[in-house]
Order: structure tokens, then C-alpha cells, then sequence
């Protein structure tokens, strides 16, 4: 019987090694897998290169894990933000490598990864900054930039619900990220709010299919008030 | 001269968008177009972190820390709306189904290049979103800015000093004190202010303007 | 307000002109618009480009549209089927031209189109038939064939319910190749088998977004036996 | 020599799956071997047409022309099986992410490659579906084939003479007569069917083998 839920944060993460690169759910708040990036920090992996859209904000979170000096470079499209104080300083340093990247070239990139594309062109980005040095082509009278696949040797990613197999459903703009970092990633940890029994997810209705999945950790605890109590995950 | 305040060019932007337009409003300046949007259309709002039908915000204490726009903001979703991952997401943006896109900008240059992602001084932290894809992938693009800095240089150029987010992709820009079409045929007012005359919007701008108000 | 429903077949295509390209959906008989291909026979456009996993078979659809000789090319990626007799017989005659495509490559151009990419370098086919005189690239060790976006002017698909901003789901392996032409065409026309009220759907299981759908044409009737008694459509 | 029959051979190659294994079975042979996996195993069944947790046929009468398998069979989905698009269904078979896919070939070159798609034939229709796909993009590929055709030529072959569907992709091939690993060594017998000797398995192979059965 396959069952992917592992009940411990730190299993979960226990073979993150040195020089991993690691995607990270989220947009913002929504969809950021806090628990995993806490037990990503005390486990103590270094020299890591992250992929997320943002570079972490306040002090909790992915901020906590720069300030915690576990990143060699970061792959996003938006690091700055009112509360970035983290990124901003080790950058500023020359601490910290920043590959920045239009957002849709990053979600096209990790997309790539996942389907096993060698490389799309793509239209955003051409004659600015972030083309500088890249190839191009001109198709059908319009300028693209070739982008090549980001890999990841893990993925992790905050989802709501999740089966045994690993299939999983989001929860409104929490969804963003995910589904398509999991398909990217050697290794695809997600945490949920519950764990359901097999067959309980609509077939018509599973957003990331659990081959996508290798290990789903519950959580429990927060969930909006207006979604009734918080539920406590089936398998824990 | 009567300049157009946010309000005022919020509402005047509003204006173009026509029932049924799919229409992603950038961070910043053109999220206040939402409150304009006449109440009679269904005009459907689009953000880029995975909602289609995007609502208003919600009354206080009912905010839900998943449903947020692309400014982190919270939101609502329309009936009707649904949810959607990054990569479809950008699929809508960048393959020419979002009608209009509307973004605040540094400069706009008189071929159409946009400026609005990057203030390009050593010290600044960069950050792009989604700007670039909307600039390319949107059918119309349109901005909407102060027609000066606070210094008083005018952020229509001839050629834009700022770094680029996209060339030649606007179709229409919204200023405190004129609406101005960009196209093959350079850079047309369509409307000015009330009390502004032509000549004094010409000397407020450092890109040659023609005159044709329909 | 915003109402895609369109009631009539023939009113849904009545704007196909000669020479469009046409993209159908279905596998085999699962999610094959029947009656809005038989609305196109009807309508009369001719030297169409198809684009279609299949190349029809037994008499009726897409066999009935070749043989209507209304199709130029057809573009797909399993022409051979036991009862293909129509294809078979008008492309030994030379009368219709075959562009094979693998079906993953079929699919990839379909999404590049759909989501604004100039071209994906894909790993299927390479140095295989199928690549012959089409470019090619190592990436990371391993080769690549350069494949361009398919676009169509418009996309027949069927799908199981909509709403009236064209929102819609579909019913197991009917999906198929639905939702990716549906993003790929100027027109995207669907047949349904329901329409139902606008908030009916839920917002985290819409498969296609209304915005890659045109028009929805309700056409009730048919649904198997273990879903209970046909439905009419709302609107109808 | 005993030949493996069609469901010995199916079977033999059903033992090599393992719990937890995503797999595809390509159509015509390879869809036999659903009959013969261990029932003590979890084992993901994909079909390129949108679904993963492929069950068994359904019994008469419950078909449902709405669920079927790429070879356009009525079949069923497991508990805790999904549907999805193209799209998504293609990204699992080229990125990688399948474990195994199970196909019947042609021919099997020496290096592993394989031919299963066209007979060359200047009347032959041609017809792809999925099979390249699947010959480059799951970890493994296993054929599953005759040993010889039907005038009694080797299906092991130097070098491929019918069109290629895949440079270098086979792992492993299961033949009436013998499992035969394919890599960097060459081909190594692994297994032969009883009464058959190395020396007479290699004379109806047009391949050289090395013979190292575990």
C-alpha cells in the first residue's frame, strides 16, 4: 500500500542537501509553506538556490531562512516589498545572488522543467535588461528570448487537502505556484491542512495528480473562520 | 487648467473598458480603476496570482489570507470567477487573452516603449512581476500616470532613459491632463483637460503630440 | 450582461470561412463535438485545416466532413484506425495532406499557441522521421527537436457543463484535448451537454476559464445510463 | 524449448513492476499485462488520454463511452485515480515522470533503439499516437515483443531497417524466449525460457548478446 504521508516536518526535509535547489510555494502569504520552511532552517542545509516569486518578507518564513545565511541565490521575480528588510540587506552586501526573472518567464521555466522542454521562446522580456545576453529570434514578425528549464531538486509546496497517493486541491489564490513547481521538482513535499481517505478528492476535481507528490506532511490548524473550525488532518 | 486627479483618472480609464473585457489592472496607480468600472457591464477582473472575476475587497474581518490579489491585497471573487494556477494564469497574459492591461509607469516613449518596472539607480532593488508579460501579452495596453514628475519633466519622452519593460507595446496613455493614443502615426491626443490648450499640453511634453480630439 | 450561450448550431459556426484553420476536440470518440462538426458540414466552408488527434472514422464526424471533401490538411497524430476508411482512401488518392505529429508535440504546439510562446524545443521525435529537416539542439546532453505553435481561427470542442460566461468542466477522459485547443483558437466554440446557472460551478474545479471560450452551445441528450436520466439544458 | 505465450510474457513483465510504479502500457501487447499485476501491489496505471489510476475493464453493460484507454477501450478509474488534459497528460510521460512505460516494437536495436510506430511501406499509413513520446520521455522503456517474425527473421536487430521511434531509449526487452537488458554493455541476457540454450538463443538473435542471468 503506497502512502505518502510522512508525519514529521523534519523527515520530511531530511535529505535537503548543501547546494539543493529548492522551490518554494507561495505568492505572498497565500500558499507559502511556512511549517517546511522552518523545518527546512533546522535542518540546516546551506548554499541554497531558491525559487520562489518573492524573496521573503518580515522576519519569518524565507526571510528567516536568508537571515539564517542558507542561500547562495534566489530565483524570483519580485524581491522587493515594503517588508523585505532581510533580502534587501544581504543584497546590498553582495551577499546574496539574485537571478531576477519576469514572472511568466518563471512560471514558463518551471513549466518547461516539469513537461521535459529543453527550452521555449518566449515573447516577455525582449530588448529590456533581463534578455541582456540571452538569444533571441524573431517568429512570424515578433521577438522572443530563448528561456531555458529551471529544475529543482525539491519542491515545497502548501496545498489543503491531500490523499494517501498525493493527489491535492488548493485553496483559492493559495493555489498559485504549486501545482506546477511540483511537477518541476525531483522531490515534491507538500504540506496540507488534511489528509483525506483515498477517494474522498472529486476525480474531476484533483488539481495536482499525485505522481506529481512524493511526500504530504499535515498540518492541521489554520484554516479561515469562515471555512468552519480548524480540522485536524485524518491520518495524524 | 483642471488637472485630472487619481480619482478622477481612475474613473476616466474606467471609462474605456467595455462589458465583457477581460482586463488585468497592475499594481499601484490601476488598482483604484476597479472602483470606477460602471456598474452596469460585466467586466471581467483578471489577477495574475490565479483569479479570474476578481471582486472587491471584502468588509472588514472578512478578509481570508488565500484570497488575495496581485498586490497581496485582500480580495473577493465574483460569482461566476474561479481559481487557476501560475502557469495558467500567464497563459491568459501572455497569449493574447486579456483585452486590456492597465499599468502605471516611469515614461512612455513616442514609439510606445514602456518604463515602469525599474528606476535603474545602483542602489535600487530591482523587481519585474508580472509587468513585462502584461506589456507583451495583452492585447491593449494601456497607462495611466501623472503626466510629470514631481520635478516637472514630462514622462512622455522621445526615448525612455529608464530601463524598458516592453517596446512598443502601449496603445493608450491616461494622464492628469490628456488621453493619448500611440501608434503608427505617433503620439495623438484625443482629449485634454478643461482650460489646457494644445500648444501648453505641447510644452508640458517632451515628445511630439498631434492634435485630433475626435 | 454577458451571455455566451448561443442556441443554434448553425448560427455557433456560421463565421468559419474557407481556408480556417479548425481545431476539434477528441480522442477517439470521447469529447468529439458531433454535432457542431456535422453544423460545419452543414455550413459549407471549405479547404479547411484540421487539426484533430484522429483522422476520423466510420461515416459520420470528421470521416463525414473529409469526405464532404471540405478538408485541404489535417493535422494529428493517429490517423490509422480500423474503420479510417475515408482518410485512408482520400490520402492514397493524394487528396488530402497529412502533417503526423507525435502527440505530445501535438499537444505542446497547442499549448505554445495558447500561451504566447515563439516555439518549444521538445525531445519527442528526434532523430526519427518526424524530425527530418526540422532544427535541432543539444541542451544539457540531451537532443531537441524545434517545434512551432498551432494556431487555429477556431476550436470545436464538447464539453459536459457550462455556465453563461462560458466557464466550463468536462466528464472523465472527454477532457482530452479540450481545454488546451481552447486557448489556442481566435473561437472557441463549445457544445455542452448542460448550461447552468452562473456560481453553479465551483471555482476550484472550472477546468477551462471562460476566458478561452467564445461561445457555448447547449445540446442536453446524451449521458450515460450510471448518471442518471439525460438533462435538458437551462438556457435552453 | 518452451516459447513464452502472449500472457506468459505479459505476465513475466507484470512481475518487473513494482508497488508504487507509475506506469504506462502502450497499446496493442503491453495492455495485457494490467491482467497480470500482483493484486498485493498499488500500482498507477497511466493512459495519455487524461487519466491516471486506470482500473479494469467494466463489467458488460456499464461502459461508459466517456472513460476510455488510449487504445479507445471502455475501462475504469481506481479509487483515488483523477482525470486530466492533454496538456497535463503528456507533461507526465515527457518530464519524466513515469516510471515505466511498457511497449511493442518492430525491431530493438542493439543500442536500444526502436522502431514501433511504421512499417516503411510506401501504402502503410502512418501512425504515431503517443509511442515516441513515451520512448523518450519515461525512466524506463520495456518492450515487449516476439523474439522473431512471423518468417522467422530476428526482431533484434544491429540496426534498426524500419523508421525509428526512439535513438538509444530501451532498458529492457521481453520476448517469448528471453528478458534481455539493453545499456552501455550491450545486450545481456538476463533470463531464458526453459530448454533454450545461450548458443541457440543467439543464433536467432541478429544481435550479439552476453549472456549473465543473476
Amino acid at each position: 500500500m503506497i502512502d505518502k504521508v510522512v508525519h514529521s516536518l523534519a523527515m520530511a526535509v531530511d535529505d535537503v542537501r548543501d547546494g539543493a535547489t529548492v522551490m518554494i510555494g507561495g505568492f505572498g502569504g497565500a500558499g507559502m509553506p511556512s511549517e517546511l520552511i522552518d523545518a527546512l532552517i533546522a535542518q540546516g542545509a546551506r548554499d541554497l538556490t531558491i525559487v520562489n516569486n518573492n524573496a521573503g518578507n518580515g522576519e519569518a518564513g524565507l526571510a528567516a531562512l536568508l537571515k539564517a545565511r542558507r542561500v547562495k541565490k534566489i530565483i524570483c521575480s519580485f524581491p522587493r516589498q515594503t517588508d523585505s528588510q532581510v533580502f534587501d540587506g544581504l543584497y546590498r552586501a553582495g551577499e546574496l545572488e539574485l537571478e531576477l526573472v519576469p514572472q511568466g518567464n518563471l512560471a514558463a521555466r518551471i513549466q518547461a522543467a516539469g513537461s521535459g522542454l529543453g527550452a521555449v521562446y518566449t515573447p516577455t522580456g525582449f530588448g529590456t535588461l533581463l534578455a541582456e545576453g540571452k538569444e533571441t529570434r524573431r517568429i512570424d514578425g515578433r521577438d522572443y528570448v530563448l528561456e531555458f528549464p529551471i529544475h529543482a531538486d525539491f519542491a515545497l509546496i502548501k496545498a489543503h487537502r491531500a490523499d494517501r497517493w498525493g493527489n491535492l486541491v488548493y485553496r483559492k489564490t493559495a493555489r498559485n505556484f504549486g501545482p506546477i513547481m511540483a511537477a518541476a521538482a525531483r522531490c515534491t513535499v507538500a504540506q496540507v491542512d488534511e489528509v483525506v481517505p483515498l477517494g474522498e478528492l472529486d476525480p474531476e476535481a484533483i488539481v495536482t495528480p499525485g505522481i506529481f507528490v512524493q511526500r504530504v506532511v499535515p498540518i492541521g490548524g489554520q484554516r479561515s473562520p469562515r471555512n468552519g473550525a480548524a480540522t485536524q488532518g485524518h491520518a495524524r | 487648467m483642471k488637472r485630472r486627479t487619481r480619482e478622477q483618472l481612475a474613473a476616466r480609464v474606467a471609462a474605456d473598458i467595455n462589458e465583457g473585457n477581460y482586463v488585468n489592472l497592475g499594481i499601484g496607480l490601476p488598482t483604484l480603476v476597479a472602483n470606477y468600472l460602471p456598474k452596469d457591464r460585466e467586466i471581467f477582473l483578471h489577477s495574475e496570482n490565479g483569479l479570474l472575476g476578481m471582486g472587491p475587497a471584502p468588509a472588514p474581518g472578512d478578509e481570508d489570507p488565500d484570497l488575495i490579489n496581485a498586490s497581496k491585497q485582500p480580495v473577493t471573487l465574483l460569482t461566476g470567477g474561479c481559481y487557476f494556477h501560475h502557469g495558467d494564469s500567464f497563459t491568459m497574459m501572455r497569449g493574447g487573452h486579456l483585452d486590456i492591461c492597465v499599468l502605471g509607469a516611469f515614461q512612455v516613449s513616442v514609439t510606445g516603449d514602456l518604463a515602469n518596472w525599474h528606476t535603474g539607480g545602483a542602489d535600487a532593488i530591482p523587481a519585474v512581476g508580472g509587468a513585462m508579460d502584461l506589456a507583451v501579452g495583452a492585447k491593449r495596453v494601456f497607462v495611466m500616470m501623472e503626466h510629470q514628475t514631481k520635478t516637472g519633466e514630462s514622462k512622455i519622452v522621445e526615448r525612455c532613459t529608464y530601463p524598458l519593460t516592453g517596446i512598443g507595446c502601449v496603445a493608450r496613455v491616461y494622464t492628469d491632463l490628456a488621453v493619448i493614443d500611440v501608434g503608427r502615426d505617433g503620439m495623438v491626443v484625443r482629449e485634454m483637460v478643461e482650460g489646457l490648450t494644445f500648444e501648453e499640453l505641447q510644452r508640458l511634453t517632451a515628445a511630439p503630440l498631434t492634435h485630433c480630439v475626435n
